[in-house]
């Protein structure tokens, strides 16, 4: 394959996801409790219910409505360990405080390196102020260094992944704190 | 013998090729799309890797991704089982130029067997009995009754473009022919927007009959019997038997001898299935070869005792066949019920959580599944999510241990094709074994009414 | 045939005779306990009766309550299973008395393979060699010195009210006899008030070797094949295979006919097992027939597709056996764990709930279980809850599907033998065969410390 | 057997068992949550209930609406409401007004006669008044006539199972009203 091909390639992966809070806190559910949340919160909707809780296995949702006319506020607890394991991200799992901030997760399956080459600075630190666009790390895929951009401007908070080690698709590799853009 | 074995697919056959590695001692790495985090491939496996959301395009099919995933955890061959990259030539070949072993057929094999016209060919120049057709699309009236006065009647006209029973025309005699031939190319020009027809020998009721090839590196082919999947709806196989109630000792030397024929004169390796149409004259045709393990592979396993995922596996490890022809003794008979996520009437697909779940068992009694108590089957994918095989010492034997086993098994939650396959089994004519392709629509219609 | 059979028994060998009649298209009534209302073998059967109350005496042996079940719901015999009332020869009596038919062997049968000296003595008119012994208890030393010259040494001398290893000698030579004959006699009569000893030749390693018979009722008999069962813990069988590691083609024909010798001997009807002692040196002794099925009998229907428990009916049915010796063939090896709800260091039973279970599955793996999800296991019956089968083409085959089984199973709630067999089938002298009625206590032994 | 022994086995096989209201009464849960749910609203709906709760097995549920003025809590026994349901007999389910009332069981398998012979008045109707060790029916088994005795003095206030059909271990005979003994 030829470098153009590599630089379209890599444009073209170049995919950062952003998990929200709420989407963070899903490591905690099941697949199955996942599918059965619409159908609880329909209940909680159909029947003019203030409140649920439902806890099966382990895990334990509660949705609570402030009276009839204030937005639906879904709390979730973080589920204890069960054979329902969450998510298991090999490397760095997630932090657990996550409000407001921002993961920044593979698009790709590959090896994670922080800097261009072995003797090269990393991209970024932790604290460090990126804007959107910036490169952040490279992962390493079928013999192509593949950019990852940071999507948004914002703060460093964490580096959640290990240079050179692998890494799967969405798994977080940086936590960003958008409200600190500066 | 490889070290490690990443398998490139989800559900039961990732499941099944698992059980492979772990009994020959290779370790595993599973796949899995980010919906498939919890799924029973996923947690029987050595390792796991996430390799895209749950669109199997971005994820089972992303060869990048899948690649990546075989670097990073360093296994040196990738079983693709069934569907998503089985028969991707391209695949199969990037797989290869990287040194990553490809456990099945070779991608020209793929790419041979994949072009059917090409596949056709070599057949045709080898002697093998093809479906008689005309060669290509007919111009004209005049080349459809050559063509069909060729083949004798009844013919079937079919739209190049077409599918689904659109453009067909089953003529019985020439008289019907010409205002066949052009009815159908009308309605093939207005269904499809191309009027390109061609003709094949119609069969009434016919079987579809496949035989099991196991080929090595070195060229060594054997077959293991034949398999009766005649139980389809719609092209897709819902029960599958061995062996089969119309071959005899002699068609089933002399169907695979020509499947042996065939796979050689492709250079055929690894494991793979030829299908033959069989009439109700005891001929058969070939149609295709199925280049991979088939979903109904089991029921060769039951009656030859023959594991074909590890055979798979040694012969990509370039071992030679560990036995010969005449060691390969069928006994007794198999059958396999697909049980689909499915609405048993509508055959609408029914994914959903399973809250109750529970495994038929004992004597002669298989089942193929990854799914367990509390599995989402989820509706990005393939609707099968068991296989309920069963082994008897005779073909009564086998259909009465699958009317219990059927009885046993439990699954709530969702709907499955279960219930059919009680009526099935309890239909007279199915337990004759007077059954043909066109059995189970026929079946269904009576049922209906 | 018979047209409805009650099944006196629970857990999973009352699931697998009803397995067995729904294939034959026969219909079952189950009995149970008040505390077995929920469990599988009731609702799996057509009918079911509570019979008594938890304690077994009272309800699964309690003969009045059993066969007045088996009249009012109309049953036309009764299949015993094993325990219970399986060797009861009242029973059996009983049974014939009243016009229902006892699936199993004569009461005669029954009462005479139950008297351990009767059936001694009939073999040894019949010239099979028996385990070398003293006739019946010694009184003094000089008989003591006669009975072991006889016999050879080593011998062992045994109390005849003992058990449990106490008042037992092992004796290796004329020059030890006296004084561990007058030990063993003070031990027997200070530990059980009772002086009588015996002698008889002590075995360094012996196996135990099974050969599973079938009569029918005009007297043909048919072995199939060994069974190697030295893997025991107090004389409880843990896991058990065949064929026997130690028994090669020529033995298993000379064993075999001297097992259908010995049921010919004794007039036996229906299936049964002849138990032997298998030296090192290939020699074997007749130790006992056990007129019943029994918890291993899997294996074998394994390795020759033969399902005992339909020959058991069919036979009882007064049809005659539907095959001859040389019909049957032993194919490929398969093993058998039992997983008891014990704690597997120590071996207290562990009644409870199962809070989760999920069974292993795929090729060559068979699960004869009563367990599901939310099964309570109950303090007061057998604490076999499952029996994990295995067939493979070979030993290692058979062994390695084992291994992966094992790690599949999923019993939560409850402890199981399960670790241990994982430990027992990864052991290197298990691997390679290399066991006997010594292994498991020097295993465990070992693992212990 | 001689006829001493019958009446020694009569005798000896009378244990007629109390069936208390606990465990006659099912709150006709399944158990199966999904299920359950739809069945829990109702409850929560049609009784006016501020607040629900149910655990059973792992699973537990807690249902709330705001705006009933009532502050009651029902609290359901977790216990009957499983897998493990309560035993059942197979032609006379348990009535629901069992209240003070005293359930006579088989205490063997057999037929059940009302009357010694079929031409014979029956030994008791409903509405009678039984002493304590008054003959109530036979069970039929092994050609055995086995006398059924009260152990208590009360009023047969139903006739559970039918005559001449087969009873189980524990099948309901009858209900007694031990308040009504007079």
């Amino acid at each position: 394959m030829s470098p153009s091909r590599k630089r379209a390639r890599s444009k073209k992966t170049r995919r950062p996801t952003v998990t929200l809070p709420a989407r963070a806190g899903s490591n905690g559910l099941s697949g199955d409790l996942r599918a059965d949340i619409p159908h609880l919160v329909d209940l909680l909707k159909r029947h003019g219910l203030a409140e649920l809780e439902w806890e099966c296995e382990g895990f334990r949702i509660r949705l609570r409505r402030e009276g009839s006319a204030s937005p639906m506020v879904v709390a979730m607890d973080s589920a204890p360990a069960s054979a329902e394991a969450p998510l298991e991200s090999r490397t760095a799992p997630a932090p657990n405080d996550t409000s407001g901030k921002v993961t920044i997760a593979s698009p790709i399956v590959g090896t994670f390196y922080r800097s261009p080459s072995p003797d090269a600075d990393a991209y970024v630190e932790e604290g460090d102020l990126v804007k959107k666009g910036q490169v952040l790390c490279i992962v390493e895929a079928m013999k192509l260094m593949n950019e990852i951009e940071s999507e948004m401007d914002g703060r460093i908070v964490k580096i959640l992944a290990e240079s050179t080690k692998p890494v799967e698709y969405g798994q977080p590799l940086f936590l960003l704190d958008p409200e600190s853009a500066g | 013998m490889f070290k490690k074995v990443l398998i490139a697919n989800r559900g039961e056959i990732a499941l099944r090729v698992i059980r492979a590695c772990k009994e020959l001692g290779i370790k595993t790495v599973a796949i899995h799309s980010d919906v498939d985090t919890q799924s029973l491939h996923v947690r029987t496996a050595d390792e796991h890797i996430c390799v895209g959301p749950a669109d199997g395009a971005l994820s089972y099919r992303n060869i990048p991704n899948v690649l990546s995933a075989a670097e990073i955890t360093g296994a040196d061959a990738i079983h693709p089982g069934y569907g998503f990259l089985a028969e991707n030539a391209h695949f199969a070949e990037v797989c290869e130029s990287v040194g990553i072993k490809f456990i099945g057929p070779t991608s020209e094999n793929i790419a041979a067997m994949g072009d059917k016209a090409k596949a056709r060919e070599i057949m045709i120049r080898r002697g093998i009995p093809v479906m008689p057709g005309s060669q290509g699309e007919l111009r004209n009236e005049s080349e459809a009754l050559e063509a069909a006065r060729k083949i004798g009647f009844p013919v079937i006209i079919k739209a190049s473009a077409g599918g689904g029973g659109r453009g067909m025309r089953v003529v019985n005699k020439e008289d019907d022919l010409f205002r066949a031939f052009q009815a159908a190319q009308a309605e093939a020009k207005s269904t499809f927007g191309n009027d390109g027809v061609y003709l094949e020998r119609y069969f009434i009721e016919p079987r579809h009959i496949e035989v099991q090839v196991l080929a090595d590196e070195r060229g060594r082919v054997v077959f293991l019997g034949e398999r009766d999947c005649s139980i389809q709806r719609r092209y897709q196989k819902l029960v599958e038997e061995t062996p089969s109630p119309a071959v005899d000792e002699r068609l089933r030397r002399e169907i695979g001898k020509v499947a042996v024929d065939a796979v050689k004169a492709a250079h055929y390796r690894n494991a793979g299935t030829v299908e033959f149409l069989l009439d109700k004259d005891q001929n058969f045709y070939f149609m295709e070869v199925n280049a991979r393990i088939q979903v109904e592979h089991p029921v060769t396993e039951m009656v030859t005792g023959i594991d074909l995922i590890k055979e798979q596996i040694r012969i990509a490890a370039g071992l030679p066949l560990a036995f010969r022809q005449q060691d390969i003794r069928i006994t007794g008979h198999s059958f396999e019920c697909r049980i689909n996520a499915e609405c048993p009437d509508k055959f609408t697909p029914c994914p959903g959580l399973v809250t109750r779940y529970h495994q038929p068992g004992g004597f002669g009694v298989r089942v193929d599944s990854a799914m367990q108590l509390n599995s989402t089957v989820v509706p990005h994918y393939d609707s099968l999510i068991a296989k309920l095989i069963t082994h008897g010492q005779n073909r009564e034997e086998a259909m009465a241990r699958m009317r219990r086993a059927l009885d046993e098994f439990v699954i709530e939650g969702i709907k499955t094709t279960i219930p059919l396959h009680r009526r099935i089994f309890n239909d007279a004519e199915f337990q004759k074994g007077r059954i043909s392709t066109g059995f189970l629509e026929r079946f269904l219609a009576n049922h209906a009414a």
